[in-house]
């Protein structure tokens, strides 16, 4: 690696190392760094690694993982490592589509958290260059009669019904369920999907050497601070004071992003879009580098700022909403401009796409930044030792046979039905639009799977989440794997054919081997079941440590991690929409069968 | 009169957005004046809370905290000040 | 027929809108800019769809009301055009003044989607003369702020001159008299909360607000 | 100094809804309230804008008023009043 600028070398403190842990770095990692370095990290610098490097960023404990997973297929115009992932629907059209959690941030702050789940998850979509037009929500809580939990429903819901219908994206499934597991860290998983003309397929590029990096969208402030490193980090009391992780969303700026990003996406001026999600601007700038093998220098002065003396730590790693990185094609720059200026977006140049391969940033005509690309976008992997826990093996080997069978089968039935995983969830999905943008034919309720039709087409396309993560603590290769299977059905059902999947792995801390165990089977699961059934995986999302601390009763505390839940996301496509299904009975006389053994 | 009679209360509580956090709100009036021709700036849109209690004053006060500290306000994102007077006996 | 569909920022069921006025009205409805001062001549209706308009931030509909093309919009109403204002368009015209009242916050404070039966009170309107008189119609809503509110006197105008067009069988949002959709004193300015535009094709489940279409045109 | 120099006010408006209207968010904070054992009574939620502008006394009062009544509030269901001071010059 060489190097053509070095930071200003009063800049730079080797005793950075005693403090690597505040940057989200082990000391190895540290060292790891210095090494590849050949000199000492600036703070800032320290910084920028520790956020690339999070599990947020960098997949550094799961990716290893990944090799498991098929990813390409005929079917595939997008595999994992963009946006969001593409499949071919037919007749031109592609689906972009993706999974994201928001599970920290919506435990801290359930409206804003949930809301802005849905926002980033959108801006991945139409980064894509697709029209988002469909989002599922797939949520779990913890013992629904406890406040706490009615406290996060109504928020999670409000929030995701605040930010979707107002953005005009309609919710059309879900699935909410209920485990003490998740009492204090809930699970949002938002699932999104894009409608696309093959052509208009967008990257998170820089493109070539020359080209101009544009921001748009909101100003920079200090909120979401550090967002990507607190969503790798335990949850505790010290979450509670850790304040500036709380972002807000506006849906209103975001839908003025999507309609400009799309036109501008149509019209041919943009080589590169992005969104700036976590760690913000220095992960969206760095990644789309990385991909088009370039380096680049910004300047960080330039950066709109909603708040005064931020500092470039803050500039770099804040989490505010609504932004995104356009890179307009030479010499359409103005283009771009006047057609951002209709929808009143703010555009700012903030660097250019250059020869060498570094990420520099300069700042009050300094150089405050200077690091190989590929430093930062390649993470350290670990590969761990996973254990299975031995209480959960005796549980799954417990022997059923001990177990009475209930005399009153039908008191059963009724206490099944009124459990509120099971239950209708009609009062939550009627607080989302449904059916805003006209095309949802098979609507939540109606089905195991919704439905959306393509105007101007026959076909429709059908989408569901699922997991059974109480199946998945017992067995994670094979609940994981019944998850994908459970999808494949549930489209099935309505007349889909099954195309591709999404996952959001949401496990607990993996330096715990029997947590590292639940991962390693479940992603197995998940690979075999999707070669099974020839669904690709073409992206998805991981959300680490879902756990907290506990008091025993005798004063000592315990960690407690939420059931293993790799949400599966699965896209179908019907040919024709008129040869659809729906669950309920049709008419008197009419035959039930039962399939399968 | 004691002052630790038990009286009716009308507290008006008023919260805002922390000051690092962004408004959406206000930055859409803002901007919305904006077009209508009125140069207006620092719009940050709050809630403004009234309501009664009764008790002694005291004991009323630590209630009202409490409520504008804990229910009224999420401290995750939110500042809360409040205001405590006797009530009118008639309305103003 | 000649269709202005009125687009700000925020709408999202501008598409929605002009697509069913392309399939029930005028294949070459179109779109018009919120920032325009004028509307396109000749034009015959004027649909002010549903949706967040400027983000709805203040008071749903208080900044659109506001906006330059709403000039254009009130000068074309004064002239006996028609104006078709769903939802977000519907709260739009109570904050311009165009029609009387306001609509506040849901009675249970949620945003509600679903269903709703709605009674035809008034078909001798340009707007309803393709419904038979009590007809009742199934179509979506989708609002946080549906909740018509006015004043006893207003109230009491409203239902003695047959302006009160369209009443909800099963109140979901609390508006006072059940109201759904309201007409002017000219009767050529409705403003109602239910989505005609969601209902005009057997495959959304609803074709009940074609009616509403086929009014206007027959009266054109 | 005169009074009609040109100076930068801070201006706090409340808007409230008409008392002989229904707040459905007032029922639901009385309610919460009670539910953790709060007793109050009257809750009423409106809402409470904070702006800076800048100008003469006189004409910034003016169009404080001409904002307040006619676009931060709605007089169909809305009472609204407001509060100007000279901004101080650095944050309290
Ligand atoms: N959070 C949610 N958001 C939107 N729709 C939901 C949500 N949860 C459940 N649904 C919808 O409710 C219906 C029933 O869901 P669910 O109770 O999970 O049934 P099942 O377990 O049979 O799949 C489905 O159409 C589903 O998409």
């Amino acid at each position: 690696m060489t190097q053509t600028h070095t930071p200003n070398p009063s800049l730079l403190n080797p005793s950075l190392r005693t403090r690597a842990a505040t940057f989200g770095l082990a000391d190895t990692e540290y060292d790891l760094l210095v090494s590849q370095l050949e000199r000492h990290p600036n703070a800032l610098e320290a910084a920028i690694v520790g956020a690339m490097w999070s599990e947020h960023c960098g997949y550094k404990n799961s990716r290893p993982l990944f090799s498991a997973f098929p990813t390409t297929g005929p079917q595939v115009l997008q595999g994992p490592g963009e946006n969001a992932g593409v499949v071919d629907i037919g007749e031109g059209w592609g689906v972009a589509f993706k999974m994201e959690s928001h599970n920290h941030p919506s435990a801290v702050e359930p409206v804003q958290g949930a809301a802005t789940g849905v926002g980033g998850i959108l801006r991945d979509i139409f980064a894509m260059g697709a029209r988002p037009f469909a989002v599922l929500d797939s949520l779990r809580f913890g013992d629904p009669e406890s406040p706490r939990t009615k406290f996060l429903v109504n928020g999670v819901v409000e929030g995701i019904s605040h930010y979707g219908n107002a953005i005009g994206v309609p919710t059309v499934g879900g699935e909410v369920t209920f485990h003490p597991s998740y009492q204090e860290n809930p699970l949002v998983n938002v699932m999104a999907l894009g409608l696309l003309r093959h052509e208009d397929l967008a990257k998170g590029t820089m493109g070539e050497v020359g080209n101009v990096i544009v921001y748009v969208g909101s100003k920079t402030g200090r909120d979401g601070l550090g967002g990507a490193v607190f969503a790798s980090a335990d949850l505790s009391d010290a979450s509670q004071a850790d304040r500036p992780a709380v972002q807000v969303g506006d849906p209103f700026m975001e839908k003025l992003l999507l309609e400009a990003t799309l036109e501008a996406i149509e019209a041919g001026v943009v080589a590169g879009v992005q969104d700036m999600g976590a760690a913000g601007l220095v992960s969206s700038t760095c990644e789309m580098a990385y991909r088009a093998n370039l380096g680049i220098t910004m300047n960080l002065d330039d950066v709109p700022t909603r708040e005064t003396g931020m500092v470039p730590m803050e500039l770099c790693l804040s989490e505010s909403q609504e932004r995104m990185i356009l890179v307009p094609v030479p010499g359409r720059e103005q283009e771009l401009y006047d057609l951002l200026a209709k929808w009143e977006l703010d555009v700012v140049q903030i660097g250019q796409v250059e020869e060498h391969h570094n990420y520099r940033l300069m700042w009050k005509g300094e150089v405050v930044c200077d690091l190989p690309v590929a430093l930062l976008n390649e993470a350290p992997k670990y590969t761990r030792e996973g254990v299975e826990s031995e209480a959960i093996k005796a549980a799954r080997e417990r022997d059923l046979s001990s177990v009475p069978v209930p005399t009153d089968l039908g008191q059963v039935l009724l206490k099944l039905l009124s459990h509120p995983t099971i239950a209708s969830k009609r009062p939550i999905f009627e607080r989302y639009d449904q059916q805003v943008m006209t095309n949802t034919v098979v609507l939540p309720g109606a089905a195991d799977a919704a439905v959306m039709r393509v105007k101007g087409s026959s076909m429709g396309v059908a989408a569901t989440s699922d997991c059974n993560p109480r199946f998945v603590q017992l067995d994670p290769y094979v609940g994981a794997a019944a998850a994908v299977a459970e999808a494949a059905r549930n489209l099935a059902c309505v007349g889909a054919t099954p195309l591709a999947i999404t996952d959001n792995l949401n496990f607990g801390n993996p330096h715990r081997p029997e947590v590292y165990y639940q991962m390693q089977q479940a992603v197995q699961g998940i690979g075999d079941a999707c070669r099974a059934l020839n669904t690709p995986v073409t992206g998805g999302n991981v959300s680490l440590y879902n756990q907290y601390v506990e008091a025993n009763p005798d004063g000592t505390q315990r960690t407690v991690a939420i059931h293993p839940t790799p949400t599966i996301g699965m896209v179908g496509v019907l040919p024709d929409i008129s040869q659809r299904a729906t669950l309920g009975l049709k008419g008197e006389g009419q035959m039930l069968y039962l399939l399968g053994e | 009169m004691p002052q630790d009679q038990t009286k009716t209360y009308q507290a008006k509580v008023f919260v805002t957005l922390k000051p690092s956090i962004l408004d959406p709100q206000g930055r859409t009036v803002e901007r919305s004046l904006s077009h209508l021709g009125q140069q207006v700036s620092g719009v940050r849109v709050g809630k403004y809370i009234e309501l009664q209690l009764e008790g002694e004053r005291g004991e009323v006060e630590s209630r009202l905290k409490d409520m504008a500290e804990n229910v009224l306000s999420n401290p995750v994102m939110e500042n809360v000040r409040w205001e405590l007077e006797e009530a009118a006996l008639e309305p103003a | 027929m000649n269709v202005a569909v009125i687009q700000f920022p925020g709408s999202n069921c501008d598409a929605d809108a002009l697509h069913a006025a392309q399939m029930n009205l005028d294949p070459s409805a179109r779109f018009v800019w919120h920032t325009e001062e004028g509307l396109p001549s000749n034009t015959d209706l004027v649909v002010l769809p549903g949706g967040f308009s400027y983000g709805d931030h203040l008071r749903s509909g208080a900044v659109a009301a506001r906006s330059p093309i709403m000039g254009a919009v009130k000068a074309h109403a004064e002239r006996g055009g028609y104006v078709l204002g769903i939802c977000n368009g519907f709260q739009v015209l109570t904050e311009s003044g165009l029609l009387p009242g306001a609509l506040s916050r849901n009675r249970d404070l949620h945003f509600l989607c679903k269903p709703v039966h709605l009674r035809v009170n008034n078909n001798q309107t340009a707007f309803t003369s393709a419904y038979a008189p009590g007809q009742t119609l199934e179509m979506p809503i989708a609002h946080g702020e549906g909740n018509y509110y006015a004043d006893a006197g207003t109230i009491e105008r409203l239902e003695s001159e047959g302006r009160v067009i369209f009443r909800y069988l099963d109140n979901p949002n609390g508006s006072l008299n059940d109201i759904a959709g309201i007409i002017s004193e000219k009767g050529n300015v409705l403003g109602m909360m239910p989505h005609p535009e969601r209902a005009v094709e057997a495959l959304l489940g609803s074709e009940d607000g074609q009616g509403l279409f086929q009014s206007l045109k027959s009266g054109v």
